[in-house]
């Protein structure tokens, strides 16, 4: 039996990372999840399918890639996948800590701010709407996640303002 | 009268609707569209297009003058105007009959009164019609406001007196979110539909809503179509609507459909209209307000009537006389209907926009795809969500129900967040099943929601992403067994070992 | 009787449409495919998949064997055998009943009886219903066939005894050609249908093709459910298909749909099956044969009645009683489908394979679309060249029509040769509008046939072609104007200097 | 107002060629024939489709490239156009030669063959059937186009051909 050499993947997919080994034969790759492993057959459909034969069970698989993150869609069902890489694996980290830090008000989505409801210095409260943002017609609060003081404002009524960029900048308030 | 040219003052889905139906009665279409949208389907699907302003709403699809003006430059002789947007604006229809355009709708005097939300409750109260209890008039003074909510008590629900769709209202829940809230709906309200008034009424917290499609022609005919039920609600916006109602019977259907015809016919309203209803679990009914438009879920009315609400309109607006009467109108089997929009159900339904960076349609019997999306396109941040409508027909409701369930599995939208797999879930939903749809269905039932993988689901996700990123760097060849594929089950350990060491 | 798993011998449209069938009923399916259907579309959709051999029809989707053990291998309960391949063959069926394999079908016995044309010619002879002159018995030896068509005239029509689709269909005109016709014809014949006898009868010339669709269960009730007039064809095979037909009163479709329904009942035949006849203008019917299998043009059946046929295949096939008699079955509107074949109507029909570069698929209202391919695709050399089928349902023929030509205009199949211009134009012809629909309708009004743009469509074209490949080298920057475009009337001579001179 | 430089392309349809010269500027290009010009404005949608605007009248062009010939689709009529090129016009005038040959007899599609009715040296009369090639379960007849003789038989019964492959090569018989 020919030895098969095998590649470490690792994907966050919300706040979870995953991670697998994946070993390629001809026509044939085996997964391995710690212990558990995976007989998987593939046969590429086009560029944004393939189709998996996994234990006598068809699975076709729609994917793409779009803004570094993987979309993958089973049944009519989507999960959105970020590779960690070594390289890449900080700036990564850091992205996605940038969504959840308590420490700066960012925009979740693309679209326009439709009003600023704090000034530099307030100390505001756990689920205080500092901001509103606009996007689709929908008025979207954003909410503080925990106490802090703000530190600067970054953004004003009627900017437009990309996902990801922040609207107010906070500090620790103890 | 002939109509050759028609214009439509909409994108999206209903503009492809729109631009379909006059395409079978050989009537050629003028798309207009904002810089947004250059590369928008109902721009492809139009025989001429027309660009009418810059991507913000106000300037394009809610700029009258400019819309008037590519009607001439292009020689249109009438509008459609879809849903949303100018549908329901009395200026713009009134501009449209001075213009010696077509408006395919009611008159401007028709929908001054339907459209004005406050006045039609009057009309309707006086009409003996049961109205919500609340203000009769609008305002915008936070203090009559609070005086109203204060007579009716809290609960108590803030809507544009100009709006649909949900856009702009707002519950109150105590007098402490009352002025925050007024103001934000105001706010929006003026935004989208150039008129900052709303007014207050009673929240009913878990009514059903019904609504009844009504045709009007000119000649002073009218029919309703049966209901819609449209409990399934987020954020005050339908997302599930189906036909029949569970929650009617035919006793009471046909007397809700009586109340929708003499609604329709005290207003003066001709053209396609909804007659919406809060019902209650007693089976009382109050009237909520007329849609004065063509609506998002008017397809399920088609399916299972056979009449073809946008080619009615034409003709209405062509001066026909409806081609038959209320005993003509049969309905057969179920209909649901499912949004899908550019959200993320597991982040409060927050907007998604971006590329669409592959479609996949569902198909098959009884299945239709409502759609104003294509694989590669981009979903502009500026304008409603909805991508598309997955509307199904089937024998039963149950029937349907499953059909649903099918069509959403073969429905892939990657590239951006949609709700396609929490709309599998509301429709798996036993509650659903059951019949148990209330407009506080999605709170009660459904939230909070997460797209949840099980562990061999995830698994596959995995070795998928990781089987794409291999192949980046290099496919292995592909099977060229030919006999049975041959997979041994899961297997656990094993003697393989791991490149490197 | 509870069916969990089914198999389906199929491949293409047919397999999909099935696959969507049990995924409603909540049961899952197995794929088979040839090996050239490693990427096929049905491959994709079933939730398990076998490879059944090589590409050639004998060696796959005519292989017994490999079915049968296809079958047992991953535990299917049951075999649905789509159209053509092993639908109709009595010792498939036969040996599905030996092996305990439910057989989503008519039994083996009632196939052989109506398989065997010739027999069943007999058995309807019997029965008092009328059939078209010609041979009651098959054969292989030549001088027989000229015998026979000396006595009833020429042309004589040669036919596949087991046949179907029009395979090893040959007209002969004189006795000099009818060697060679029956020869290939029993080729062809025992190729398609793994048996060569062949049959002659008359050969009428240009008779209306009317068919009726029944429905009968294992319990005696057999409903019809009405007719689909199927008289457009090109080499013996349906092009297109719709219903009702013009060419029936009420009274005479209650006699041709009751004459069906005595028909299969004198033939114990149960499951969905197809009565053809022959219509001449004189209103006098021929019974043609018994199509004992799901028919291609199945769903304008389904568009028009609402009754889901493959579900109600498979409610048969588990013992159900039928659950409607005569008297519920209804039909509304008028329904058209238009066959898409990979071939090349400017070049006698040639069969056209490769790759699918694109596909759009047609969408909206009342359109339906069947389909087996996708974007990307391989349509191989080996099987019948369908690829999808176009179903549209309207308020009446004519908005059917309309609605017809509406979809076909925007469904784009790119790569391959295909039937979508012609069948536009057949849809648009005059006599088609005028329901001059005879089985010589293509001969007589549509050939010659080529694809031709007027001098300012090929314009059009020459300058897609020119920018298509200018971009390959760098395209212009995009428009970058805001305003409405301003286009200048077409332009004839001007300034404009040619680069180099 | 700035020159422009122009491009001249040579497309057969069918048996016919025809030739234009297209200019580009920003955002707009002007197609000459003869003595006739066309200004388009040109919006790509992707891959497959481009969106013209020729005076005021908006057309929706799915175009794909596949084995060298170019589709084009406006309106559900598909059209098939080669390319005329400088280098490669000998090679493309001799493969559509070939199929049009009356010295060899060529099948016009891949399939299998079903049977070959001459021999060598055989003469055959125009229209005779000389073999029977079938495709997607049609058994299609190949016809000689002209009276000729037979040089040489290239394929059997059984042999799978390509589109264009000969299989009887033809010499002139008066």
């Amino acid at each position: 039996m020919a030895r098969s050499f095998g590649r470490t993947f690792q994907f966050t997919i919300g706040d979870t990372t995953h991670q697998l080994s994946l070993f390629s034969e001809p026509g044939l790759y085996r997964a391995h999840f710690g212990d558990r492993q995976l007989e998987v057959h593939v046969q590429p459909i086009s560029d944004n399918c393939i189709l998996l034969d996994i234990d006598g069970h068809s699975v076709t698989v729609y994917l793409a890639e779009e803004g570094g993150r993987k979309f993958i869609c089973i049944g009519g069902r989507q999960f959105v996948l970020e590779e960690v890489r070594e390289s890449a694996g900080a700036g990564v980290a850091a992205q996605t800590q940038a969504f959840k830090t308590d420490y700066a008000l960012v925009s979740p989505m693309p679209g326009q701010v439709v009003k600023i409801q704090v000034s530099e210095g307030d100390v505001v409260e756990k689920n205080q709407t500092l901001a509103i943002v606009e996007a689709m017609k929908m008025e979207n609060e954003l909410k503080a996640s925990a106490r802090a003081r703000v530190k600067k404002v970054c953004a004003a009524a009627g900017d437009l303002v990309d996902a990801g960029q922040i609207i107010v900048e906070l500090e620790p308030e103890e | 009268m002939d109509l050759r040219k028609v214009l439509v003052a909409n994108r999206g889905e209903i503009a492809v609707r729109v631009i379909r139906a006059c395409r079978e009665l050989g009537i050629s279409t003028v798309a207009v569209y904002s810089e947004a949208d250059r590369e928008s389907l109902h721009v492809q699907m139009a025989d001429h297009a027309l660009c009418i302003g810059p991507p913000a709403p106000l300037e394009s699809y809610l700029n009258i003058e400019a819309i008037v003006d590519a009607a001439k430059k292009s020689a249109a002789q009438a509008i459609h105007p879809g849903y949303g947007f100018l549908s329901e604006n009395t200026s713009f229809a009134k501009r449209c009959e001075e213009e010696d355009l077509v408006f395919i709708g009611p008159t401007s005097n028709a929908l001054a009164l339907v459209g004005d939300k406050v006045a039609s409750r009057v009309t309707m109260s006086k009409a003996g019609i049961p109205i919500i209890p609340g203000m009769k008039s609008k305002g915008t003074d936070p203090a009559l406001f609070a005086a109203e909510a204060k007579k009716i008590g809290y609960p108590v629900l803030i809507k544009a007196s100009a709006g649909g769709g949900g856009k702009g209202m707002v519950v109150i829940n105590s007098p402490r979110e009352l002025k925050e809230a007024v103001e934000a709906s105001m706010r929006v309200a003026g935004g989208a539909f150039g008129d900052e008034s709303v007014y207050l009424e009673k929240y009913l917290p878990a009514p059903r809503h019904v609504e009844f499609q009504v045709l009007a022609d000119t000649h002073g005919n009218a029919v309703h179509l049966f209901e819609r039920e449209c409990s399934i609600q987020r954020r005050h916006q339908k997302v599930v609507e189906e036909t029949p109602s569970v929650a009617l019977d035919d006793r009471l259907r046909t007397k809700m459909g009586a109340t929708a015809v003499e609604a329709i016919k005290a207003a003066g309203y001709t053209n396609a209209g909804t007659v919406e209803f809060l019902l209650d679990d007693d089976g009382r009914f109050y009237f909520l307000e007329v849609n004065a438009r063509l609506q998002v879920e008017h397809p399920i009315t088609e399916l299972t009537t056979g009449v073809d609400l946008v080619r009615q309109q034409i003709a209405v607006a062509r001066g026909e006389k409806l081609s038959f009467s209320q005993k003509d109108v049969r309905r057969s089997g179920h209909a649901i209907e499912c949004r899908i929009y550019a959200e993320d159900p597991a982040k409060g339904f927050m907007p998604s926009s971006g590329r669409v960076a592959f479609l996949r349609e569902p198909g098959g019997p009884g299945v239709r795809h409502d759609c104003g999306i294509y694989s590669g396109c981009q979903v502009p941040v500026h304008y409603d969500p909805i991508l598309s409508k997955v509307i199904v027909w089937g024998e039963d409701r149950e029937a349907a129900r499953k059909r649903m369930l099918s069509a959403l599995s073969e429905t892939v939208i990657l590239g951006i967040q949609t709700s396609i797999g929490f709309l599998q879930d509301v429709i798996a939903h036993a509650e659903f099943i059951a019949g148990n749809t209330h407009t506080d269905f999605i709170d009660k039932y459904m939230m909070p929601w997460k797209e949840e993988a099980d562990k061999e689901l995830l698994q596959v996700i995995l070795t998928a992403a990781a089987v794409d990123a291999q192949g980046k760097a290099g496919q292995p060849g592909r099977s060229s067994s030919s006999s049975v594929r041959q997979v041994t089950p899961w297997q656990t350990g094993g003697g393989w070992r791991v490149g490197g060491q």
